[in-house]
């Protein structure tokens, strides 16, 4: 058991990577035999990341090294720089992987009866199975090439499910423009880390953010990185790709994509605070944050408000989430270096950006998995069309209004505890910012209101006669974000106080994580 | 006229770029060497390859490696799952 | 289908074309080369055949079924000797003083000695399987979608 | 020995970044939009072998080589990773481009809707 926690880091990579070689071979002998391994051994990941977080709880951070005589030996004996690639656990990669380990897992047990009558499966699992590794290589890794090479398993087996529909044309569409975002995104992910090979012949962020000078070229780096992340991530002036992507793949593809936008916005986050954290003394890359979160935050919702496709309303939504969590989390990196203006709000303005990213990961892939069963059922996407599924689909329709009204930020749900903390914190940064994420909300309730009274009131239409409640796995999927929401609303400062502030102090904290890497010279 | 604009933009980048390599440092002089001087001076002992960049790619920086051979097998998945035949064969039940 | 000369010509060079490919993946911990490079040389061959013969009579030799799990296989291996060496780290190479490619060369220049490099021959040896395999694959599918025909599953 | 005016390879790598940004940006069929981020990688990965140079160097193989000081290595490694990337990369672009054709039978990006990058 001790070994086992040892090795979690990359048997959380390596289980899903080794599945995924399986399910090809696997699965053309029999089909129960391959759901049954991409299942158990998703659950088995989600175990392995709970058991993980324990104990980063507990002892810190967690490093381990790859290749060398013993996992926690970064430099080689009387040598200076880590050399081997270390993966670097802390309380933010394990809060991400968390969020992911439980997404991924819903969205497999909705593939299984969401694809059920299309070919190619044996690939889409694999390709379902490969995301999951890279992912968490995103998460996890502590180098910076290592996570531009996680970057790219993402981008293409993303890009391959976009495209899985190969039936319809607008689903090539979206994944070739998901595809020439991404490769676009990481090849200037790539150039920036030529930059900063270039001049400090290190690529460990660790080891990089003890030596780093704030040179012209780390600002080009800097700027580099950090708009290849908001592109990947969606974020307002680069946000046209986002929509038509996830508006054409399956839900749970949908709901697995939204996750890999919070990893890039996790990187991006790694990035500013940990790699550049002691240098970034001025406002200003702060407010840059801050100023394209509220443009996302008014963009999204009001393009929301004339969508016709419940799918696309859905994304539009997604990206008016994403400029909550930019705005507070972008509000403690404008802060960063007064000491006293992050004590005194700074540090719970990036609690609630960051609370605000498990929550929306917990609704938001709900949400899309109700889209996709609307589309299940209906066989259309546009709800101007649909009408009177409340009398069909009971469980649908609970899972929507609990989804909607998180979403919405109305009291009791999980929506509403982050979001207070954002506007709590927020307002003694700068007032506008609160009132822009009030009114904000109050256009997503109407927008939701509006969908559900097209969708489920009404009377029963007769096309929809023959409409089923929808198959069990979709329904087990749904309910285990929902259980997640729940959990939430109920213990709100419980999950607070274990996950987030220790999420949001390892993200501060830059001595922490360089001394895990350059602290055990012996 | 938007593609005057971005022509003019395109120009600035460019001129950015051009003034940006130059800060580099002269091309066959790196500045900082260490990690890599580490690497050629340990890697026959440490991994008995006397190619230091086969010992690079499957030893120091395996796991980048393995990440790559992933990403030909995902692209080979992803062709083989975009090209499919879209409908099953006729075939018994 | 191309002419006669072009079919003969392949058929004369496709064996030369294996074994350099197979030197460059066996050789890669002495000299320039390795796994991806060796299995781009080949697939090279697989791409001429297809050129000078038309895509039914390769896929007589080659499936995409036999190339997927031939791929699957390649990648497993590479893995499970990443996983081998999991009783010090993951990745570490467990085979160095060992009697398996585990000689240790002199240091500095030599001229060389196939048994050495520990994991690094096998690795190769499961990459250069891997993207002949993979690549193969690729390019006889689109090969036969270009030409209007059904992927198989 | 010298230095190289105007630190040409680099300023090389950076032309064809700028060139394939152009590329990227301006032309509206899709086959070229490929060929352009094709270039934009060889760009970048002549920038990063580039950085791995030192005057006067060997390969940094050890089998039957003379005394000399060896090229920096682990840019080659990362170049040979980026260029099986990219690869992959550009497969599957290519796949899926094929696809678009067959079911719109044009390459423009500006007929098949409103692509654009």
């Amino acid at each position: 058991m001790p070994s086992l926690i040892t090795h979690s880091p990359i048997l959380i990579i390596a289980i899903p990577l080794a599945a995924a070689f399986l399910t090809l071979p696997i699965g053309m002998a029999s089909r129960k035999a391959r759901n049954a391994l991409v299942i158990v051994s998703l659950a088995f990941v989600v175990f392995l990341v709970f058991a993980l977080a324990r104990d980063i709880s507990i002892n810190g951070i967690h490093v381990y090294t790859l290749g060398a005589t013993s996992p926690d030996l970064t430099i080689p004996k009387g040598f200076m720089v880590p050399v081997r690639i270390i993966l670097e656990v802390d309380s933010m990669s394990v809060l991400m992987g968390i969020i992911w380990s439980i997404v991924a897992l819903a969205a497999a047990i909705f593939s299984l009866s969401h694809i059920a009558n299309e070919t190619g499966q044996n690939r889409f699992y694999t390709l379902l199975l490969l995301m999951v590794a890279g992912g968490f290589g995103i998460m996890f890794t502590g180098d910076l090439f290592n996570l531009f090479v996680f970057l790219e398993i993402t981008s293409i087996s993303g890009a391959a499910l976009i495209a899985f529909r190969t039936r319809f044309a607008d689903a090539q569409e979206g994944g070739f423009k998901y595809i020439v975002v991404s490769a676009i995104a990481s090849l200037m992910v790539l150039f920036a880390i030529g930059l900063l090979y270039a001049q400090y012949n290190l690529l460990n962020i660790g080891a990089l953010a003890q030596v780093i000078q704030y040179t012209t070229l780390d600002k080009i780096a800097l700027a580099l990185l950090v708009i290849a992340f908001t592109i990947k991530a969606g974020m307002v002036p680069l946000h046209l790709w986002l929509p038509d992507a996830y508006s054409v793949a399956p839900a749970s593809i949908t709901g697995m994509l939204l996750i890999t936008s919070h990893a890039c916005m996790y990187a991006a986050f790694r990035v500013c605070f940990t790699l550049y954290g002691g240098m970034l003394n001025t406002p200003v890359v702060g407010w840059i944050i801050i100023i394209f979160g509220l443009l996302s935050m008014f963009v999204g919702v009001t393009m929301a408000l004339i969508q016709k496709d419940v799918m696309r309303f859905m994304s539009y939504h997604a990206i008016s989430q994403l400029g909550y969590m930019w705005v507070g989390v972008g509000v403690g990196l404008a802060v960063l270096g007064n000491a006293g203006l992050v004590d005194s709000y700074g540090k719970a303005a990036m609690s609630g950006g960051i609370f605000h990213i498990l929550n929306d990961a917990m609704y938001m892939p709900l949400l899309f998995f109700i889209g996709g069963a609307l589309f299940h059922c209906t066989g259309t996407r546009d709800f101007t069309q649909m009408g009177g599924l409340a009398h069909k689909l009971k469980w649908t329709t609970i899972l929507f209004i609990i989804g909607s009204l998180c979403i919405s930020g109305i009291p009791p749900f999980n929506g509403f505890s982050s979001k207070i903390l954002i506007y709590e914190s927020v307002y003694q940064f700068h007032p506008i910012l609160t009132i822009a994420g009030i009114i904000v909300s109050i256009l997503i309730l109407a927008s939701f209101i509006k969908v559900f009274h097209s969708a489920f009131m009404g009377a029963e239409l007769s096309e929809y006669k023959a409409v089923k409640e929808v198959p069990r796995s979709m329904i087990i999927a749904m309910v285990i974000l929902a259980a997640g929401i729940v959990f939430i609303t109920l213990f709100p400062s419980l999950i607070v106080n274990w996950t987030i502030h220790p999420a949001s102090d390892a993200l501060i904290n830059q001595g922490g994580y360089i001394n895990a890497v350059t602290g055990a010279i012996p | 006229m938007r593609r005057f604009t971005g022509l003019i933009l395109l120009l600035v980048l460019v001129a950015f770029l051009v003034w940006g390599v130059q800060l580099i440092h002269p091309f066959g002089y790196p500045d900082t060497s260490d990690m890599d001087d580490y690497i050629i001076q340990n890697a026959q002992e440490e991994t008995g390859s006397n190619n230091v960049v086969a010992s690079v790619v499957f030893d120091y920086r395996g796991f980048d490696t393995l990440g790559e051979a992933t990403i030909l097998f995902t692209a080979v998945t992803g062709v083989l799952l975009v090209l499919r035949a879209s409908k099953r064969r006729e075939e018994g039940p | 289908m191309l002419s006669k000369i072009v079919r003969t010509v392949t058929n004369e060079f496709m064996p030369f074309i294996l074994v350099f490919g197979f030197y460059i993946i066996a050789h890669g911990h002495l000299t320039p080369g390795g796994g991806f490079q060796g299995g781009a040389v080949i697939v090279s061959g697989v791409v001429m055949l297809l050129v000078a013969f038309n895509h039914q009579e390769v896929k007589q030799v080659l499936r995409e079924r036999t190339l997927s799990i031939m791929e699957s296989t390649g990648a497993l291996i590479f893995i499970a000797l990443a996983f081998a060496g999991i009783g010090a780290a993951f990745f570490y190479n467990f085979l160095v003083g060992t009697p398996i490619f585990g000689r240790i060369p002199p240091t500095g220049p030599n001229p060389g000695d196939f048994w050495t490099g520990g994991v690094i021959p096998l690795m190769n040896l499961a990459v250069g399987l891997k993207v002949i395999a993979g690549l193969s694959a690729v390019v006889l599918a689109m090969a036969i979608f270009s030409s209007g025909e059904e992927v198989e599953e | 020995m010298e230095h190289i005016p105007f630190n040409f390879p680099f300023l090389a790598a950076a032309l064809l970044v700028g060139i394939s940004l152009y590329i990227i940006i301006f032309k509206k069929n899709l086959i070229k939009l490929i060929m352009g981020v094709a270039m934009l990688a060889s760009g970048v990965n002549l920038f990063l072998v580039a950085l791995g140079y030192r005057a006067g160097g060997a390969s940094p193989i050890y089998t039957n080589v003379l005394e000399r000081p060896m090229v920096l290595p682990v840019p080659q490694a990362l170049t040979l990773t980026s260029i099986v990337i990219n690869v992959a990369v550009l497969a599957l672009m290519l796949t899926i481009v094929i696809r678009i054709y067959r079911h719109t039978g044009s390459l423009d990006s500006e007929k098949s809707r409103k692509m654009k990058g």
